[in-house]
């Protein structure tokens, strides 16, 4: 199993879904933030098996990994001060009250 | 690194190197935003003079092993970002300065998401596709964001910053499919292990279509496509009026360069079967986007819903391409129709919003379709620009909107498929649009002003701005010969 | 005049005269308007010489005369290329001819944003000629669309009270109709660049064009996207229904240019490129188009007998009007066909008149409900007399211009099928029915309460309203006894049409 | 020296297997802890879990240098960050205590309906390149990629989270301008 | 020769011309250019007739080409005149009553402040009438057939505040345009079959085509039959005479001009022009005989009640019409011509008698209202018993002859039921014309007492034309009809005509007064006799020259009517021909007017409108799918998502 690409990529399939679920689900900015974060990581986790597998991957995906991550980092940056900016003009953090703008 | 290939590199790091000069001269000379507009200006000015000179007789040049590479469409498509920020960077001070937000670091991080299309439009690397992407769309949240104090550009900024943020992963999801089945993150090295497997006839692996699958999502949503397009008319409507103007040039047409790069190159091979999703895609994207614009009656998110339409239109060139056997007139014709209406519309679309701008002026003035109330009378000038603006955006000759339509439309009649229809549905949706621009011409020059009615702004870069708006989508419309040969050398480069 | 540009002179020389316009200060308001009047005869002055120059009958069938050609956009070999033939300088006349009477029409009725007005209306002009002249089929279609937005503006700005209605169902409406035009002309330029390798030079010249066979799956679909835009132009029922409320709305010299020479620019369209273009399809629609138009001619007749505002009754008679001319394009025979021409240019003159009456009234009035008519030949006997006057040629009273076209068309269907001609020569009595009944109830009679309400404001033709009649009135007349003066000119181009169709033209002369 | 066998007694897996499926369960459980707890503090600490278990994972995929980078990225950064922000954020006037949406069905239903999909298309796809066994990646060869061939990665990124960090700190930035109604 | 025949067209232009420009400042000489154009225009025209009969112009008459009219390719229409002895007979008639009303006018309309537009219209009426009878085409007659019907428009609703003027001008015109309908057809079918219009041309290929089987015998009755509703109409010969009567409102020397003596005979002139298509058709010429012996008849009965004695002329008119157009029927063409002439002069002169009388009592026009106006009106009532007496048919005035002429051949040609009907409506004929002289001039007066002392005679300038008139209705018949069968009418016309009488197997028979033809002479003036005398004694008679008088019979009148009760209600309402049309026309064409009109609005407007409306609402409808949430965008997202991956996966087999 642990020798198995496909194994990982369904571990990865499945945290992948995980975090879509909770994306869709959550009222909360900072939990759907964090969701996207478990997307990211699921993302992760294939490119690391692929990298394992792949023998022309083999470097790179840790590089890639590793770059996703700092890109992670900086959407993560920016969504917080997002978030926070909105928490000052509306009081609550819960997206599905943010719908003056519809239709 | 040779000499060229620094020179190939220049302008990308030129322009990061100018959103840091914005930022330390406004630490230098903290509050005088005239720096700031001179140096974002004439920076942007003289980083179009350097895309020009590098890219100048149809250099291609490979950087960093292939990641990066300068080309005629590399050169296209940066004299475009350039053009949107130096315009972006005119229409800005009238509409924040009023309402106390900070120019220096709203032009650099304007700077640094277009440093990020300019990466895409180089890009023959997926990872650095995706990290231009990013690049470009980080930048893009704070500035829906920058009107922080507002809580409509905050809403608009966290529905675009989440929602972005959920496609970004899927679209690198889809990206680690591709790694995954052809092993290589080079565009060339995709493009030759995809052409191996469509020569030798196999039935492209399950992996494979599904990583497709999550791309096609993912860059969907970023061209605002339908049914992905839901960010759009909220974060458009949200932004500060300039912003929105950008976004609705910038980041689309960046990621349609990134299409370009990504499945009119990468995947092109298996353009039969992207094709009839493009095909859809058009489709509904065209309809949708017309259809409710039609009921709007405020006039950012009127041109939200535009945009969302004019996305279809672009799309019928992307179809054509894939439509169109490879290395075909056709095929290049719907590239180069991609390209052409892009510059077609990045001046008739940011004119139009500018003139929102110099109408929101001072602060408390909305952006209703009310508030153009007689305006030919109000502001005779402005009324005729925006007229011009919006007949471009219908399509009416002899404006630059016309002739990208009907560059796009020729590219789809020479297609297969079921392509030649996108052309029907297009001039189908082109009619219908007719309605809701004119009725804004309705509202300016057949209705009168109302009483409390604001003076509009017209500040020396405003009106340098809208003139060179103005301008272009005359000058493309009357002598579309002079973008044509720009626009098919580029489309050559993907060849 | 050899070597003048005289077409883009013709054309262009009213957007120079908007061009000064535009620079003009705003509230010299005179001076704007007699720079625009200045500017449309200079434009009239062009197409005079024109005339002088073109020499008289053409043998040369279809021959093009001035040419001009420049190149446009090589990459799609779209050519800027203007030519005139005898159907098109009668056309060109009759534009440059009403667009300075408009304007002169205009002096009084237009008082507020008198700039904007006059620049519209060069503008307007500019579009109107270019689509005359046009020998470049996407050269065409762009002036085709630039007369939209001048023609919105004008109604949409100084119409009347229900004009946002109007205006944008007259634009949306032909805009329909002629955005497929443009998918239909890129297709068949695509379909002559892909019989030439790939090589588009040459592929919307339209002199390229007729000699090109194109498929007939092609005709047919380029052929129905044609129809449609110039139907919804010309108006053919069904398509006609925003005839009558643009009329309505629009002030008076944008009903005398949209009746006079809008609803030309459809005709001209059939005749210069729908049937040339594409003779197949055009023969296999040709009965359901005559069945269209003989429809037309009947329908609109009888409901223009029911109208109660006077616009409308003539933008009905204007549906019955047009009509003719499509049967007698559509019978692709000679008579009806020069006929159809003719008829063009009568109903210019004509129904351009016709406005211009009803303007008149309508600015002494303000009020168009012929109910509330009545006794004015006593009052204002000129206008009465000019009234009759043109009712009369548009009724076809002979030795008026209306009489030749109107019969030319008969006879034309007469020889396609007797039970045309039968049904189309009904309009000899409904014509006359909802004119003379119009007339009887504005003109006889003791003077209506409502006229008699005006008091001095119920004053007769005034010089300049007499200065825009006359030339219309003596064109009419001249027409009608010397026919032959537009009739020669028109010989060999629609000869030309027909050799395209038939492969012979007198196989069809109608001679036995 | 004690010996462990090469594969588990009575079951016959591999070692690593074990291991495998012992983080693999945990990831997942703690995932949906991520996903379902009611409490957004517990919520983040969760995730913290969640990026432990894959930091092994990464280990046992032959990456221990990313797997490094993951705790101090991740765990390290992100997850306070995300924390701090929580804290912020959290009123008194509106304990959340509906933490879903109420389409939270319809997200279950299209979150299980893409992973099946996801997973049948991984089983259904046999990886053109991909070799029967994994291979571990030198830590040397990532550091001689990432200044060799990825260089301009690396720097974008410099550009990417110094762009993050210019506007994120204009937004998070409080100010005394004066706030004026929405006249968006 | 070629430049008088044009001035036959130039002079009343140019009349017209100065009159329409500056007649209005002439003030109460606005006659004098009018008049005077007329004037030497009759001149002219009287010049030329000598000319054309003496032969001054060959056999073939009088070619005159002006200028190519239209020229559209094949069809070529020339503007040409052509003068021949029918055209010179119609000259005499047109200019000579033409110039005389205009005389006439003079005093009639000399208190009418739009004099000077009546001039104008009646010179225009001039020229108009000539060009249809010079006319060298079908398309220039038709043209002039169009101008006289405009002329006459124009002078019926003259008077243009009388609502009733004004509408009976409109359906003058509109009917015409019914039968022009047909005319035009008619045409458009002539040059179809032979290529050309000219009528010399097209009267040797017709004829010659049906020869040789080119068109079928059925096409060419279908033919004449087009051509003849164009004269139907003009001629207001039945189903289209409904406008005659109506056209009286008219001021009467129009009546007498256009409404009597000249247009209404165009539509006479054209089928005896065409006779060589006419006669090619049997079933035509019946067609033709019939409509004119019943229009005959039902005019006949309807002038028997009516009581407006212009109304009453007008049905007379009618009537004659009618005769005429049976004896083209039967092929008697020189009669037809004959009795249009002498119509036109005695018709003429009693619509100026009675314009005559109602200038007399002060426009009262009802006969009710008159009455023993003899005394009063002396040269008024003496030139209309001579007109009466003429149209009566009581020899030797003209009417006797033509008429005569027309029955006598109706017979012979074995035409018996146009004979029968015809004796009888001669019999009407001078039967209600006597009524009309008793009820107007004998008897005792039923003026108007207010009125009755101003009675008066009528000035010069009207008396004049009157007695001038009064000359030829007396004598034409002697002049131009003796002797019977062989007079100077017969060969002035036998050239015309010659041709399609040998057509129809009429062989020049030899006139016995003393066996058939005198028999039915004698049957005739018998009838007439009887007629006259009728209305004698019921209306009243004074003997002229002599101061016996017959009293009319007021209680007798009354009881005949009360014994043919049906019939009279049936000739007072005219037949009840005005309801009809009103119901199909008015009534029955409104409702489908206004049905036409609610079907634009709604559906097809409706439609359009519609179509704007289903979009509009859809975009609103879709719009609702903007909720503002962000789950359900991304829920939107997810979805998109699975659906395109679906469409790879499962399109992916192809």
């Amino acid at each position: 199993m642990s020798h198995n690409l496909d194994a990982y990529l369904v571990l990865s399939a499945l945290l992948f879904c995980i975090g879509v679920f909770g994306f869709l689900a959550r009222r909360n900015a900072i939990s759907m933030l964090m969701c996207i974060e478990l997307m990211l990581n699921a993302v992760n986790l294939a490119i690391l098996a692929f990298g394992a597998f792949v023998p022309s991957l083999h470097g790179n995906a840790a590089v890639i990994a590793l770059i996703v991550m700092a890109v992670a980092a900086g959407e993560a940056t920016v969504g917080l001060a997002i978030v926070i900016a909105i928490y000052r003009n509306r009081r609550t953090p819960l997206v599905d009250e943010y719908a003056q703008m519809r239709d | 690194m040779t000499g060229p290939e620094l020179a190939a590199i220049a302008p990308f790091g030129y322009v990061v190197a100018l959103a840091v000069l914005v930022i330390l001269a406004d630490i230098a000379r903290p509050g005088d935003e005239r720096v700031t507009i001179v140096i974002g200006t004439l920076g942007t000015l003289v980083g179009l003079g350097l895309v020009v000179a590098v890219g100048l007789g149809g250099t291609v040049q490979p950087v960093f092993g292939g990641a990066y590479q300068l080309d005629p469409l590399t050169t296209f498509l940066d004299m475009l970002f350039l053009a949107i920020a130096f315009l972006t960077i005119l229409f800005s001070p009238d509409y924040l300065r009023p309402r106390h937000y900070p120019l220096p670091e709203y032009v650099a991080t304007l700077l640094f998401a277009i440093s990020g299309a300019m990466l895409i439009s180089a890009a023959r690397d997926l990872l650095v596709l995706f990290l231009g992407l990013e690049l470009l769309v980080l930048p893009g949240y704070m500035l829906v964001a920058y009107a922080k104090r507002d809580g409509l550009a905050t809403e608009g900024a966290i529905k675009y910053f989440l929602l972005g943020s959920f496609s970004s992963a899927i679209f690198l999801f889809g990206l680690a499919f591709t790694w995954g089945y052809t092993g290589t993150t080079s565009v060339a090295g995709v493009a030759s292990h995809l052409q191996q497997v469509v020569t030798s006839g196999q039935v492209p692996a399950a992996g494979l279509l599904m990583g497709l699958a999550l791309m096609t999502t993912g860059v969907a949503f970023k061209i605002a496509a339908v049914p992905f397009h839901y960010w759009t008319p909220d974060a458009y409507q949200g932004s500060p009026t300039p912003v929105t103007g950008y976004l609705s040039v910038g980041p689309k047409i960046a990621a349609f360069a990134l299409i370009l790069r990504l499945f009119a190159e990468a995947l092109a091979p298996m353009r039969a079967d992207w094709v009839g999703v493009v095909v859809v895609l058009a489709a509904l994207t065209m309809t949708l986007g017309n259809l409710v614009a039609l009921t709007q009656d405020n006039i950012k998110r009127m041109l939200a819903y535009s945009s969302i339409a004019h996305t279809g239109y672009i799309l019928v060139g992307l179809a054509a391409f894939a439509g169109a056997p490879a290395g075909s007139t056709a095929a290049s014709a719907g590239i180069a129709g991609v390209l052409f209406y892009s510059a077609a519309y990045t001046f008739m679309n940011l004119g139009a919003f500018a003139v929102v701008a110099a109408l929101q002026g001072r602060p408390g003035v909305t952006s209703q379709i009310a508030t153009f109330a007689g305006l030919g009378r109000r502001a005779p000038l402005l009324g005729a620009l925006m007229l011009l603006f919006l007949l471009s955006l219908t399509g009416i000759p002899p404006t630059a909107g016309f002739f990208a339509k009907a560059y796009v439309i020729e590219a789809a009649l020479q297609s297969g498929g079921l392509v030649p229809w996108l052309a029907v549905i297009a001039v189908v949706n082109a009619a219908m649009a007719a309605f809701y621009y004119l009725r804004v011409v309705v509202v300016m020059y057949m209705q009168e002003p109302a009483a409390d009615a604001q003076a509009v702004t017209d500040s020396r870069p405003m009106r340098l701005g809208l003139l060179i708006a103005a301008v272009a989508t005359v000058l493309i419309g009357l002598v579309p010969g002079l973008l044509i040969p720009m626009a098919q050398a580029a489309a050559a480069a993907l060849q | 005049m050899a070597g003048l540009p005289l077409l883009a002179l013709v054309v262009f020389s009213p957007l120079v005269g908007a061009l000064l316009i535009a620079f003009m200060p705003r509230d010299r308001v005179v001076l704007i308007r007699r720079l625009a009047l200045a500017t449309a005869l200079v434009s009239f002055g062009f197409s005079l010489l024109l005339l002088v120059g073109f020499g008289g009958a053409a043998s040369d069938a279809g021959g093009f005369r001035f040419v001009e050609t420049a190149t446009w956009v090589p990459a799609f070999g779209i050519q800027f290329k203007l030519g005139v033939d005898g159907i098109s300088l009668l056309l060109v006349v009759l534009t440059t001819l009403l667009t300075w009477i408009s304007i002169l029409a205009s002096f009084g009725p237009i008082r507020e944003r008198v700039k904007e007005y006059m620049i519209s209306f060069l503008i307007l002009e500019v579009g109107m000629l270019g689509v005359f002249l046009a020998l470049d089929l996407f050269l065409f279609y762009v002036f085709w669309e630039v007369v939209l937005v001048p023609m919105y503006l004008i109604i949409g700005i100084w119409g009347g009270p229900n004009r946002i209605y109007a205006t944008i169902k007259f634009v949306l409406y032909t805009l329909v109709g002629s955005l497929l035009m443009l998918v239909a002309i890129l297709a068949t330029a695509f379909a002559f660049a892909t019989a030439h390798g790939g090589d588009f030079t040459g592929a919307f010249d339209y002199e390229q064009l007729r000699g090109f066979a194109f498929s007939d799956v092609l005709q047919t679909g380029a052929f129905l996207a044609f129809f449609l835009a110039f139907a919804i132009k010309v108006p053919m029922v069904p398509f006609h229904t925003w005839l009558p409320d643009a009329h309505v709305e629009a002030p008076t010299a944008g009903s005398v240019i949209l009746a006079g020479v809008l609803l030309k620019l459809g005709a001209y369209g059939f005749i210069r490129f729908s049937l040339p273009l594409f003779p197949h399809a055009a023969q296999s629609f040709a009965v359901p188009i005559v069945v269209l138009s003989l429809i037309a001619i009947i329908y609109g007749a009888i409901v223009a007998l029911v109208q109660t505002d006077l616009k409308k009754l003539v933008a009905y008679s204007s549906v019955s009007h047009m009509g003719f001319v499509t049967l007698g394009i559509f019978i692709f025979q000679q008579q009806g066909l020069q006929g159809a021409v003719l008829q063009m240019v009568n109903h210019g003159l004509i129904t351009g008149a016709l406005f211009l009456l009803v303007g008149v009234i309508y600015e002494r009035g303000h009020d168009r409900t012929i109910a509330r008519m009545g006794g004015l030949a006593g009052a204002t006997p000129v206008y009465a007399v000019a009234f009759g006057f043109f009712m009369l040629a548009s009724i076809g009273l002979p030795g008026l211009a209306g009489f030749v076209g109107e019969f030319l068309v008969f006879q034309g269907s007469f020889v396609a099928w007797p039970l045309y001609a039968a049904i189309a020569v009904l309009v000899m009595t409904l014509g006359a029915a909802y004119l003379l009944w119009l007339y009887q109830r504005m003109f006889t009679g003791e003077l209506s309460d409502f006229f008699r309400g005006l008091g001095d404001h119920l004053t007769d033709l005034s010089p300049v309203e007499v200065m825009t009649l006359v030339p219309l009135g003596t064109l009419v007349l001249l027409l009608g006894l010397f026919p032959g003066l537009a009739l020669g000119v028109i010989q060999g181009p629609t000869d030309g049409v027909l050799s395209a169709l038939h492969g012979t033209v007198t196989a069809l002369a109608g001679t036995p | 020296m004690l010996t462990i066998p090469s594969t588990i007694p009575l079951l016959g897996w591999s070692w690593n297997d074990l291991l495998f499926l012992i983080l693999a369960g945990g990831l997942l459980g703690s995932a949906l802890m991520v996903v379902l707890g009611r409490d957004i503090i517990r919520c983040g600490l969760w995730m913290i879990v969640c990026f432990l278990f894959l930091a092994g994972l990464y280990v046992l995929v032959g990456n221990p240098l990313v797997a490094g980078a993951q705790v101090l990225v991740y765990i390290g950064a992100i997850s306070v960050l995300i924390l701090f922000a929580v804290m912020l954020t959290q009123s008194k006037a509106g304990p959340a205590r509906l933490v879903f949406h109420h389409q939270a069905w319809a997200a279950a239903l299209a979150a299980i309906g893409l992973a099946v999909v996801l997973v049948i298309v991984d089983g259904a796809t046999s990886w053109p390149l991909a070799q029967p066994d994994r291979s571990a990646t030198a830590t040397t060869d990532v550091a001689s990629k990432l200044f060799g061939d990825f260089v301009l990665p690396f720097e974008v990124v410099s550009v990417l989270l110094l762009a993050a960090v210019i506007g994120g700190v204009f937004l998070a930035k409080k100010d005394d301008a004066p706030r004026s109604d929405s006249d968006i | 020769m070629t430049q008088l025949t044009v001035l036959l067209l130039l002079l009343p232009v140019a009349g017209f011309a100065i009159t329409a420009l500056v007649g209005r400042r002439l003030g109460p000489r606005s006659w004098v250019p009018a008049v005077a154009a007329i004037l030497a225009t009759w001149a002219v025209a009287m010049v030329v007739v000598y000319s054309q009969l003496t032969g001054g112009n060959g056999d073939a008459g009088l070619q005159v080409t002006l200028y190519r009219w239209i020229p559209a390719g094949a069809f070529t229409i020339d503007f040409n005149l052509s003068v021949d002895n029918l055209t010179a007979a119609l000259l005499i008639v047109v200019t000579t009553v033409g110039m005389l009303v205009h005389i006439y006018s003079i005093g009639y309309m000399a208190h009418d402040p739009g004099r000077w537009r009546f001039f104008a219209y009646l010179n225009f009426f001039m020229f108009s009438m000539l060009l249809l009878v010079l006319a060298g085409n079908f398309l220039l007659l038709f043209a002039a057939w169009e101008l006289v019907g405009l002329s006459s428009y124009l002078l019926i609703g003259f008077w243009y505040r009388r609502r009733s003027a004004s509408i009976a001008a409109k359906k003058a015109f509109l009917v015409n345009r019914v039968g022009d309908v047909g005319f035009a057809l008619g045409i458009m079918a002539v040059w179809s079959t032979v290529g050309t219009l000219d009528f010399t041309d097209v009267f040797n290929l017709l004829p010659a085509k049906l020869a040789s089987g080119a068109i079928a015998p059925w096409e060419m009755t279908g033919l004449a039959l087009l051509l003849l509703c164009g004269a139907v109409g003009k001629s207001a010969q039945f189903p289209l005479h409904v406008w005659l009567p109506d056209a009286m409102e008219g001021p009467t020397p129009v009546s007498a001009l256009i409404h009597a003596a000249t247009m209404v005979n165009a539509g006479v002139y054209f089928v005896a022009r065409a006779n060589p298509i006419f006669s090619q058709s049997g079933s035509a010429m019946v067609i033709v005989a019939a409509i004119g012996i019943f229009t005959a008849l039902l005019a006949a009965s309807i002038a028997l009640t009516q009581t407006d004695i212009k109304r009453v002329l007008a049905y007379s008119t009618l009537s004659q019409l009618g005769y005429m157009f049976a004896a083209l029927g039967v092929g008697a063409y020189v009669a037809a011509i004959f009795h249009l002439m002498a119509h036109g002069f005695f018709k003429g002169l009693l619509f100026l008698d009675s314009g005559s009388v109602i200038h007399g009592v002060h426009d009262e026009q009802d006969m009710n209202r008159m009455g023993g106006l003899w005394r009063k009106l002396p040269v008024t009532h003496a030139t209309m018993l001579v007109g009466t007496l003429a149209i009566a048919g009581i020899p030797p005035l003209a009417g006797f002859f033509s008429k005569d002429e027309i029955l006598g051949q109706s017979f012979k040609a074995g035409f018996l039921w146009v004979w029968i009907v015809g004796i009888g409506v001669a019999g009407l004929t001078a039967f209600y014309m006597f009524r009309l002289m008793g009820k107007t001039f004998y008897g005792p007066s039923h003026v108007d007492p207010a009125v009755e002392p101003q009675v008066h005679e009528s000035p010069r300038s009207m008396t004049v034309p009157l007695v001038l008139l009064a000359i030829p209705s007396a004598l034409l018949g002697l002049g131009l009809g003796l002797p019977f069968g062989a007079g100077a009418i017969s060969s002035w016309l036998d050239p015309v005509f010659a041709h399609a009488e040998q057509t129809l197997g009429r062989s020049p028979e030899t006139f016995s007064l003393f066996g058939l033809d005198g028999a039915l002479i004698l049957i005739s003036v018998t009838v007439a006799a009887v007629g006259t005398i009728a209305g004698m004694r019921l209306f009243g008679f004074h003997w002229p020259f002599t101061a016996r008088e017959t009293a009319p019979l007021p209680d007798r009148v009354t009881a005949i009517t009360a014994r043919l009760r049906p019939l009279y209600t049936a000739s007072f309402h005219k037949w009840w021909f005005d309801d009809l049309n009103d119901l199909i026309f008015v009534r029955f064409g409104s409702r489908l007017a206004n049905g036409a009109w609610w079907f634009d609005r709604t559906v097809v407007d409706g439609t359009v409108n519609g179509t704007g409306r289903f979009i509009q609402r859809t975009g609103r409808e879709v719009r609702q799918i903007q909720t503002g949430h962000v789950q359900n965008y991304a829920l939107g997202i997810a979805i998109g998502l699975l659906v395109v991956a679906g469409g790879y996966l499962l399109l992916a087999g192809r």
